[in-house]
C-alpha cells in the first residue's frame, strides 16, 4: 500500500492554475525528491500533503490527497491530529520567538507533555540529529533568533522531529545550510527512512541523487517525470527532464 | 428607589442627591457638615445638571435633587406618571453680576433697558459699538460673554432682561464655564459679561462689577442687596426638591432640616447668598408640613418677586 | 475533545467580537428613538441644509451645519498638526534615534495622550491664545485655532507611537537592502519602510482623526459655544461634541424637544466619522492592494 | 545627505514641539498645585473648603476603575482582535465589524455615557455602581483596544504560523503560544494608549451617575464612586482660588498615576522587545 | 593597486567576538569567494565593506577597510555615496513591497532618475541579465511580492545590477535558485568581472570553484587561508581548509 497519494489535483491562486492535474503514490519508508525549476509548484504541491494550503484565503484545490488510503480532504478529517502526523521543514528557517530548548519542545508541549526529563531528552536527542547539539548545547537558554541562518535552520529540522512524525516534508531544508551541516542532515535522512516517509523539494540536482530513492520532475505547474532516481538522472523518459537534470535546461 | 434597603444590622444608610451644578457647592457644604452630626449616613451628591438631575430624580433614583430652576411642567409630569411626589424647598440664591474689564474706564452702571438693548435678539449684527447703547460712551466695539445657552443662568437672564426664556442675541462668546467667561472679559476692554456673583468675587482684582439700575437707581450686587431683595432682577433663587417617599426615612428627614437650618451660614461659606432668616424659618414649616409641589404655577416665574412674597402667596392659597 | 475545545474557543471569540456591534446597535437605537421624536417636529431638509443652530434660544432654528463646520474645521487643524509632525517623529524615532532615546522619547510622547483634557482646554485658552493673539490681533478670546493646534498635540502619540510599531514590524531586511541600494535614511524611511508599514500608518491615522472629531474638552473649553456656519479658524465656533456635552450636563429638561436636538446632533456625528471612515478603510484597501 | 540632515533637524524640531508642550503643560501643572500635595490631601475627604479638600475617595474609586476597566477590556478587545485576525477569513462579517470598530472609535465619549446610563444603569439595573462606569468605560476603549491589537498581530510574520501549524498546533495553540507572545510588546503599547483615555475620561462617568461628593471609599464593585478627573473638573469650575489649586494637585497626582501605568507598561514592553527582534 | 582592503578587523556583537583579526586583499576584476561552515562570519565580514553593520546597534568594529585606497570607516567619508558604489545582494530575498517594476527602477529613482524611456530600457537590461525578464515582462506592474522565492531573489539581483556599481556584494545569492537560473547568474558573475569587482559568499563548493578568482576560507571568526581558488581546492596550505572542501570536515 502506498503510504501517500496524490491522485489529479488542480489547484488554483486566485486565477493562476498553480497545479494541473497531479497524480502521484509514494511508498513508506522512502525519500522522494521534487525538482525543477523556480516557481514549477514544488512547494505547493508538498504543502498539499499536510492542508497547508488551507491557511491561503486564495487558494482553491481539487482532486484527493490520500494517505494511509484516507482522502485528507474530503472525509471528515481531524486536520491538526493530521498535522501531527506529517511534520514539515521550511524553505526560509523560521524559528520560534522562544529559547532553543523551548522550540525544540514546542511540538511536545502542545500535546500537553510536561514531564521535564522527557523534554530535556527529546530536546537534546532531536538537536543532536540535526547536527546543533555541539553548539548550542551550553545556550539552550539563548533566544533562537540569535542564530544564524544555518543554525537556525537546522533548529527548525530538531523541531520537526522531536514530535516524530510519520511523514516528514521538507521544503528545500539545505539551501541556507552548509556543506558539513547539508552533509550532516542527508545522513540523517538516510537514517530517517527506516522509519519515515520523507519528502523533500531540493534545488540541488547532486543533493536528489544521493539522497532519494524516486525523484520527481515538475515545470510549469505539471509533473513531467517521476521514476526511481537513478532512471531520472541516467535515463529519463522525457527530454525536458534530461535537458533540465544536465544543466542545459532553459 | 431610594437606595438599598437598610435591614441589614447597622449598615451604613445613604442619602443620594444630584443635579444642577450651581447648587452643588451648597450640598457639599451641607453633606459635609452633616458627617459630623450623623457619620453613619453616606451622603453622595453628584452634579450632572438641573436636567439630568430631574431626569434621575423622576426614575426614582434619587432622594434630592438639586436645582437652579423651578422644576418644568414636563418634569412634573414624568413625576407624575412615576408616582413621585416631591417638596420643593428654595435655600439660596445666584446673585448674576454684569462685570466689565478693570481696564474699562467708561461704563460706571447700566440699566435694565440698556442690557436689554445690548442682549435681546434684534441686537444681533446690529449693536456693534458701546454709543448704540449710551450716546456718552465711546465708538468702541462691544464684546459680550455669557454663559453656555443650555445653562439655567442663561434662561434666567434672557427671562429677567428680555422677558422671554432665550431671548437672546446669539453673537457672544458663551461657554458653561464661568472661570472661562472670567478669562475672557478680564483681557478684554470693550468686553462685558455676566455670570454668578461668586465668580466675581474671586476674581475682583480682574474685573470692574457694574451697578445695574432696575429703576430704583443703580445697585451693585452684593451678599446683603441680593439677599433682602434690592437688587433686582438679577438674582435667582435655588432649590432642593425631596421626595416624599426618602422624606419617610429618618435619615433624609434629618438631612433636609440640616440643611435648611444651615444653608445660611453654608451658603456664605461657599459663595451664594443666603436667603433672608425669616424666609429660612418658612421654608423650614413648609419642609414640615410636606407642602407638595411648586410655588411657580403654570406661568409664573421667579423673575421679579422676593421669596418670602412666594412662599406666602403658597401658604395664602 | 479537543475540536469541541477550539470549536468552543471560536465561539468565545467571536462573541467577543460582536460586542462592538451590540455596542453599535446599543448606540443607534438610543439614539434613533429620541431623533425619531425629534423629527417629529423639526424638518429633516431644515435640519440639514440650515445654517442657523439655536435650539434654545427664544427664535429655535434647527440647522446643523453650523455645528458640521465647526467640528470639521478643527479637526483638520488638529490633522494638519498630527499628522506631519507624528508621522516625522515616527520616522525620527524609527530610523534616526538611537534605541536609548527611542525608549525614552516614545513614553514620554504617549503621556501626551494620557493627560486629562481638560487641562489641554485651559492650556489653549490661557496660554496658547494669548500667545497666538501677539500675532494675529485678529483673533478671537475663544477659536478654533487655538484649540484646534492644541488637540493636535494632544493626538500627536497616536500617530507616532503606532506607526513607529508598524515601522518597526517591517522585516529588517528591507531596510538592509534599502541601505544597499545607496539610499540615505530619508529615501529609506519615505520610499520603502513607510510603504512597507502603510496599513499600520493608516490605521494610525485613522484612530487620530476619529480621536480629533470625538474630542470634547478642549473645544468646548478653547473654541467657544458659538454655533457659526464658518471655516475661519480666527473665530470661536461650536462643535457637534461640544454642544452634546453643553446640554447634556445642564439645565435643559430631558424630555424636551430641545434636549432631544442632541440626539439629532449624535447621530449626525455618527453619520460624520461612519463616511469618513468609510472613505480611509476604501483608501486603506487600495493603498494595500498596491503594496501587497 | 544635505536633505537627510536636515530631515533630522526637522525630526528633533517636530519631537521637541511635542515635548515642549509637554514641558510647558507639566510646568504650568506642578507650579500651581505641587505645594498643596501632602500626605492629608491624599486622605482626606472631600470639602468645600480647598484647604481641607482631599481626593482619598476619588482616588480609590479610580483605580476600581481602571482595574476593572483593564480586567473587562483587554481579554474582550483581544479576543476580538483574535478572531478577526486570525479567524475570519476577511468574510462580510469581518469586513463589517472592521468598519463598525473604526466608527466607535469616532463616537464622542458623552454618548458612550448616554449607552452606558440606559443600558447598564437602568436595563441591567446595576445603579451608579463602579461596575457600570467600568463596563461603560470598557466600551469605550474596546475599539482603540482592538484597533491596536489588530496591527501587533498582523506584524507577526506568516512563516511562525505555518511553522506552527505544521507541527499539529491547533490555531488557538498557535495563536496562544506563538502568534500573541510574539507581539505582545505592541499589544501593551494600544493599552497604554486605552487605558490613558479611560483615566482622563470625565463626561461619561457624569452621565453615567458617577458622583462629585463621595464621602466614603468603595468596598465592591456594586459601590457608588467618584474618580480623580470628575472631581478635578469640578474643582476647575469652582470660583474659589483654592480650588483651582486643588485642581493641579489633583492633575499631578492623576499624571503620577498614568505615568505609574505607563512605566509598568513600558518596562514590560521594552523588556519583551529586547527579547524578541526579527 | 588594490580593490579593496581590509586590515586587522576586529568585530564585536555585543560581547561576542566574531571576526578575529581579519586582514585581505582584492584586486580589481576579480570574483573572490567566501567559504566556510554555518557561523563562521562570512556574511559578517561581507556586510564591513559596505558598513551595513552600522544598522546593527550591539556591533563594534575595529581596524581599517580600504576601497581604493581610502579608509571606508575613518576617513570623513559619506556612506551613503558609498554604498551606492557598492551593490549588495542578500541571503535572504527582500524585494521591497512594490511593483517588481519600481522594485529594479528604484535605485535609480533614488538618484533623482526620472526619465522614462531610460528607466524602461535600465529595467529591462537588468531583468534580462538576472534571467528574469521572460517571466515577468507582462507582470512588471505586479507587486514584486507575489512571486516565487526564486523569482524574488533574481529580482534582488536585477536592482542590484540596475545602478551598475564598482563592487557587488553578494551573501548566498544562489542559495535559493533552481540550477537553471543558477547557472544563469553564475555566467553573469562571469561577464560582470570584465567591469565590476565581485565578492561573494557561498556555501556551494562546486560554485566558488567554477566561478572564483580566489577563495578565502572562514573558520570560527578567522581567515584561515586566502588563495588563489584552485590552489585553495586542489592543494591548500593549511589541513583545515582541505578537510573543509573535500567534505571530511566536522
Ligand atoms: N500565495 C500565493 N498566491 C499567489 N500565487 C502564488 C502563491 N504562492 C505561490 N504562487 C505562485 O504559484 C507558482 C508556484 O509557486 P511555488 O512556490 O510552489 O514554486 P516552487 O516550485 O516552490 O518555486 P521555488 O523553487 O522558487 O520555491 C509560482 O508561479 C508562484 O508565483
Ligand atoms: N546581529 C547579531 N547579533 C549577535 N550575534 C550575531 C548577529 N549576527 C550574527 N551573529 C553571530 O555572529 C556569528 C557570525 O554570523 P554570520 O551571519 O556572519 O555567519 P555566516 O558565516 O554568514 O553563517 P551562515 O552561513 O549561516 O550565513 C554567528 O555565530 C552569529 O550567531
Ligand atoms: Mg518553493
Ligand atoms: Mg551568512
Ligand atoms: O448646573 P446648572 O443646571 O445649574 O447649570
Amino acid at each position: 500500500m502506498y503510504k501517500l497519494e496524490a491522485r489529479d489535483i488542480q489547484l488554483y491562486y486566485g486565477q493562476k492554475h498553480a497545479l494541473k492535474g497531479i497524480s502521484m503514490a509514494i511508498k513508506p519508508n522512502t525519500v522522494t525528491a521534487f525538482i525543477g525549476p523556480s516557481g514549477c509548484g514544488k512547494s505547493t504541491f508538498l504543502r498539499c500533503f499536510n492542508r497547508m494550503n488551507d491557511l491561503i484565503d486564495t487558494c482553491r484545490i481539487e482532486g484527493e490527497i490520500l494517505i494511509d488510503g484516507r482522502d485528507i480532504y474530503k472525509d471528515r478529517i481531524n486536520v491538526v491530529d493530521h498535522r501531527k502526523k506529517i511534520g514539515m521543514v521550511f524553505q526560509k528557517p523560521n524559528p520560534f520567538p522562544k529559547s532553543i530548548f523551548e522550540n525544540v519542545a514546542y511540538g511536545l508541549r502542545i500535546n500537553g507533555i510536561t514531564h521535564k526529563k522527557f523534554l530535556e531528552e527529546t530536546v537534546e536527542r532531536s538537536l543532536r540529529q540535526a547536527a546543533l547539539w555541539d553548539e548550542v548545547k551550553d545556550d539552550l537558554k539563548k533566544s533562537a533568533l540569535a542564530l544564524s541562518g544555518g543554525q537556525q535552520q537546522r533548529l527548525c529540522i530538531a523541531r520537526t522531529l522531536a514530535v516524530e512524525p510519520s511523514v516528514i516534508l521538507m521544503d528545500e531544508p539545505c539551501s541556507a545550510l552548509d556543506p558539513i551541516s547539508t552533509a550532516k542532515v542527508e545522513e540523517l535522512i538516510h537514517e530517517l527512512k527506516n522509519k519515515y516517509t520523507i519528502v523533500m523539494v531540493t534545488h540541488n540536482m547532486q543533493q536528489a541523487a544521493r539522497v532519494s530513492d524516486r525523484t520527481a520532475f515538475f515545470y510549469l505547474g505539471e509533473l513531467i517525470e517521476y521514476d526511481d532516481t537513478p532512471t531520472i538522472f541516467t535515463n529519463p523518459a522525457k527530454e525536458a527532464t534530461q535537458n533540465y537534470v544536465t544543466g542545459r535546461f532553459g | 428607589g431610594g437606595g438599598k434597603k437598610s435591614a441589614e444590622n447597622n449598615a451604613a444608610t445613604s442619602i443620594k442627591i444630584d443635579g444642577s451644578s450651581t447648587v452643588y457647592p451648597l450640598s457639599e457644604a451641607v453633606a459635609e457638615e452633616f458627617r459630623t452630626e450623623q457619620p453613619n449616613v453616606n451622603v453622595t451628591v453628584g452634579e450632572s445638571g438641573t436636567g439630568g438631575g430631574f431626569k434621575k430624580f423622576s426614575r426614582g433614583e434619587t432622594d434630592i435633587s438639586d436645582a437652579s430652576r423651578p422644576i418644568t411642567a414636563e418634569e412634573m409630569e414624568a413625576c407624575k406618571t412615576a408616582g413621585i411626589n416631591f417638596i420643593e424647598l428654595p435655600v439660596a440664591y445666584d446673585g448674576l453680576a454684569v462685570v466689565v474689564s478693570k481696564q474699562n474706564t467708561f461704563i460706571d452702571h447700566i440699566t435694565v433697558a440698556e442690557l436689554k438693548k445690548l442682549w435681546e435678539p434684534a441686537a444681533q449684527g446690529t449693536v456693534k459699538t458701546w454709543d448704540q447703547i449710551r450716546s456718552s460712551w465711546p465708538k468702541e466695539p462691544i464684546n459680550l460673554y455669557g454663559p453656555g445657552t443650555a445653562s439655567g443662568t442663561f434662561d434666567y437672564f434672557t427671562e429677567a432682561i428680555c422677558g422671554k426664556k432665550g431671548a437672546s442675541r446669539g453673537d457672544y462668546t458663551a461657554s458653561e464655564d464661568d472661570n472661562v467667561l472670567v478669562q475672557g472679559v478680564a483681557n478684554d476692554k470693550g468686553g462685558l459679561a455676566y455670570f454668578g456673583l461668586s465668580y466675581f468675587e474671586s476674581n475682583s482684582d480682574k474685573l470692574k462689577l457694574v451697578p445695574v439700575d432696575g429703576g430704583n437707581g443703580p445697585i451693585a450686587p452684593s451678599q446683603e442687596t441680593v439677599s433682602n431683595g434690592t437688587y433686582a432682577p438679577l438674582s435667582r433663587p435655588m432649590f432642593i426638591y425631596v421626595n416624599t417617599k426618602a422624606v419617610e426615612r429618618k435619615e433624609v428627614q434629618g438631612f433636609v432640616k440640616f440643611y435648611i437650618e444651615n444653608a445660611e451660614k453654608l451658603s456664605k461659606d461657599v459663595g451664594s447668598v443666603p436667603l433672608q432668616s425669616n424666609e429660612y424659618k418658612m421654608v423650614l414649616s413648609r419642609f414640615a408640613a410636606k407642602t407638595t409641589g411648586t410655588i411657580f404655577t403654570e406661568g409664573k416665574t421667579s423673575v421679579g418677586m422676593s421669596m418670602a412674597d412666594l412662599l406666602n402667596k403658597q401658604e395664602g392659597k | 475533545m479537543q475540536k469541541i475545545k477550539e470549536k468552543s474557543i471560536e465561539a468565545f471569540l467571536i462573541l467577543c467580537a460582536s460586542i462592538t456591534v451590540f455596542t453599535t446597535l446599543g448606540i443607534i437605537v438610543i439614539l434613533s428613538i429620541e431623533t425619531f421624536q425629534f423629527f417629529r417636529e423639526v424638518s429633516v431638509f431644515e435640519f440639514f441644509t440650515g445654517t442657523e443652530w439655536t435650539p434654545l434660544f427664544a427664535i429655535k432654528k434647527y440647522g446643523i451645519l453650523p455645528l458640521v463646520a465647526g467640528t470639521l474645521l478643527t479637526t483638520l487643524i488638529a490633522i494638519a498638526v498630527a499628522l506631519p509632525l507624528g508621522l516625522t517623529i515616527a520616522v525620527y524615532l524609527n530610523e534616526y534615534a538611537d534605541q536609548r532615546l527611542k525608549a525614552v522619547i516614545k513614553p514620554l510622547l504617549e503621556i501626551l495622550a494620557a493627560i486629562p483634557t481638560v487641562v489641554y482646554g485651559f492650556f489653549a485658552l490661557t496660554f496658547v491664545t494669548p500667545v497666538l493673539q501677539k500675532i494675529i490681533p485678529s483673533l478671537s478670546g475663544f477659536n478654533a485655532l487655538s484649540a484646534g493646534l492644541v488637540m493636535g498635540v494632544m493626538i500627536i502619540p497616536y500617530v507616532s507611537s503606532l506607526s513607529e510599531d508598524a515601522l518597526s514590524a517591517v522585516p529588517k531586511s528591507l531596510r538592509e537592502a534599502a541601505y544597499g541600494m545607496g539610499s540615505t535614511r530619508l529615501q529609506t524611511a519615505f520610499k520603502v519602510m513607510l510603504p512597507a508599514a502603510s496599513s499600520g500608518v493608516i490605521v494610525s491615522v485613522i484612530l487620530a482623526i476619529s480621536r480629533a472629531i470625538g474630542e470634547t474638552m478642549i473645544v468646548a473649553v478653547a473654541a467657544g459655544q458659538e454655533p457659526k456656519f464658518t471655516f475661519n479658524p480666527l473665530q470661536s465656533i461650536e462643535t457637534i461634541t461640544t454642544y452634546i456635552v453643553q446640554v447634556s450636563m445642564g439645565d435643559v429638561p430631558q424630555n424636551s424637544l430641545e434636549f432631544r436636538s442632541i440626539f439629532a446632533a449624535g447621530i449626525t456625528l455618527f453619520g460624520l466619522t461612519f463616511i469618513l471612515n468609510n472613505i480611509s478603510y476604501w483608501m486603506k484597501q487600495k493603498y494595500q492592494q498596491k503594496y501587497e | 545627505m544635505f536633505k537627510d540632515s536636515l530631515f533630522k533637524y526637522f525630526a528633533i524640531f517636530c519631537t521637541s514641539i511635542g515635548l515642549i508642550v509637554l514641558a510647558l503643560l507639566l510646568f504650568d501643572i506642578f507650579s500651581k498645585g505641587l505645594t498643596r500635595i501632602d500626605w492629608d490631601f491624599i486622605t482626606n475627604l472631600p470639602s468645600r473648603r480647598p484647604e481641607r479638600a482631599g481626593i482619598l475617595t476619588a482616588l480609590f474609586g479610580m483605580m476600581w476603575i481602571v482595574t476593572l476597566t483593564i480586567l473587562i477590556a483587554c481579554p474582550i478587545g483581544i479576543a476580538a482582535a483574535v478572531y478577526l485576525e486570525e479567524y475570519s477569513s476577511k468574510n462580510r462579517f469581518a469586513k463589517f465589524i472592521e468598519i463598525n470598530i473604526s466608527n466607535l472609535a469616532g463616537v464622542p465619549s458623552i454618548i458612550y455615557g448616554i449607552l452606558g446610563l440606559e443600558v447598564f444603569v437602568r436595563l441591567l439595573k446595576l445603579g451608579n455602581s463602579v461596575l457600570a462606569g467600568s463596563l461603560t468605560l470598557s466600551l469605550l476603549v474596546l475599539p482603540v483596544i482592538i484597533v491596536a491589537t489588530r496591527e501587533a498581530i498582523k506584524s507577526v510574520p506568516n512563516s511562525l504560523r505555518e511553522a506552527s501549524i505544521g507541527l499539529g498546533a491547533t490555531p488557538w495553540q498557535t495563536i496562544q503560544r506563538i502568534v500573541l507572545p510574539a507581539c505582545f510588546g505592541s499589544i501593551l503599547t494600544g493599552i497604554i494608549l486605552a487605558i490613558s483615555r479611560a483615566v482622563g475620561e470625565t463626561a461619561p462617568l457624569i452621565v453615567v451617575g458617577a458622583l462629585v461628593y463621595v464621602p466614603f471609599v468603595p468596598q465592591t464593585p456594586m459601590d457608588q464612586f467618584t474618580v480623580l478627573p470628575i472631581q478635578i473638573f469640578n474643582w476647575t469650575s469652582r470660583p474659589q482660588h483654592g480650588f483651582v489649586v486643588n485642581a493641579a494637585a489633583g492633575i499631578i497626582i492623576l499624571l503620577l498615576f498614568v505615568f505609574l501605568l505607563n512605566s509598568i507598561a513600558i518596562i514590560l514592553r521594552n523588556r519583551h522587545n529586547k527579547r524578541v527582534k526579527y
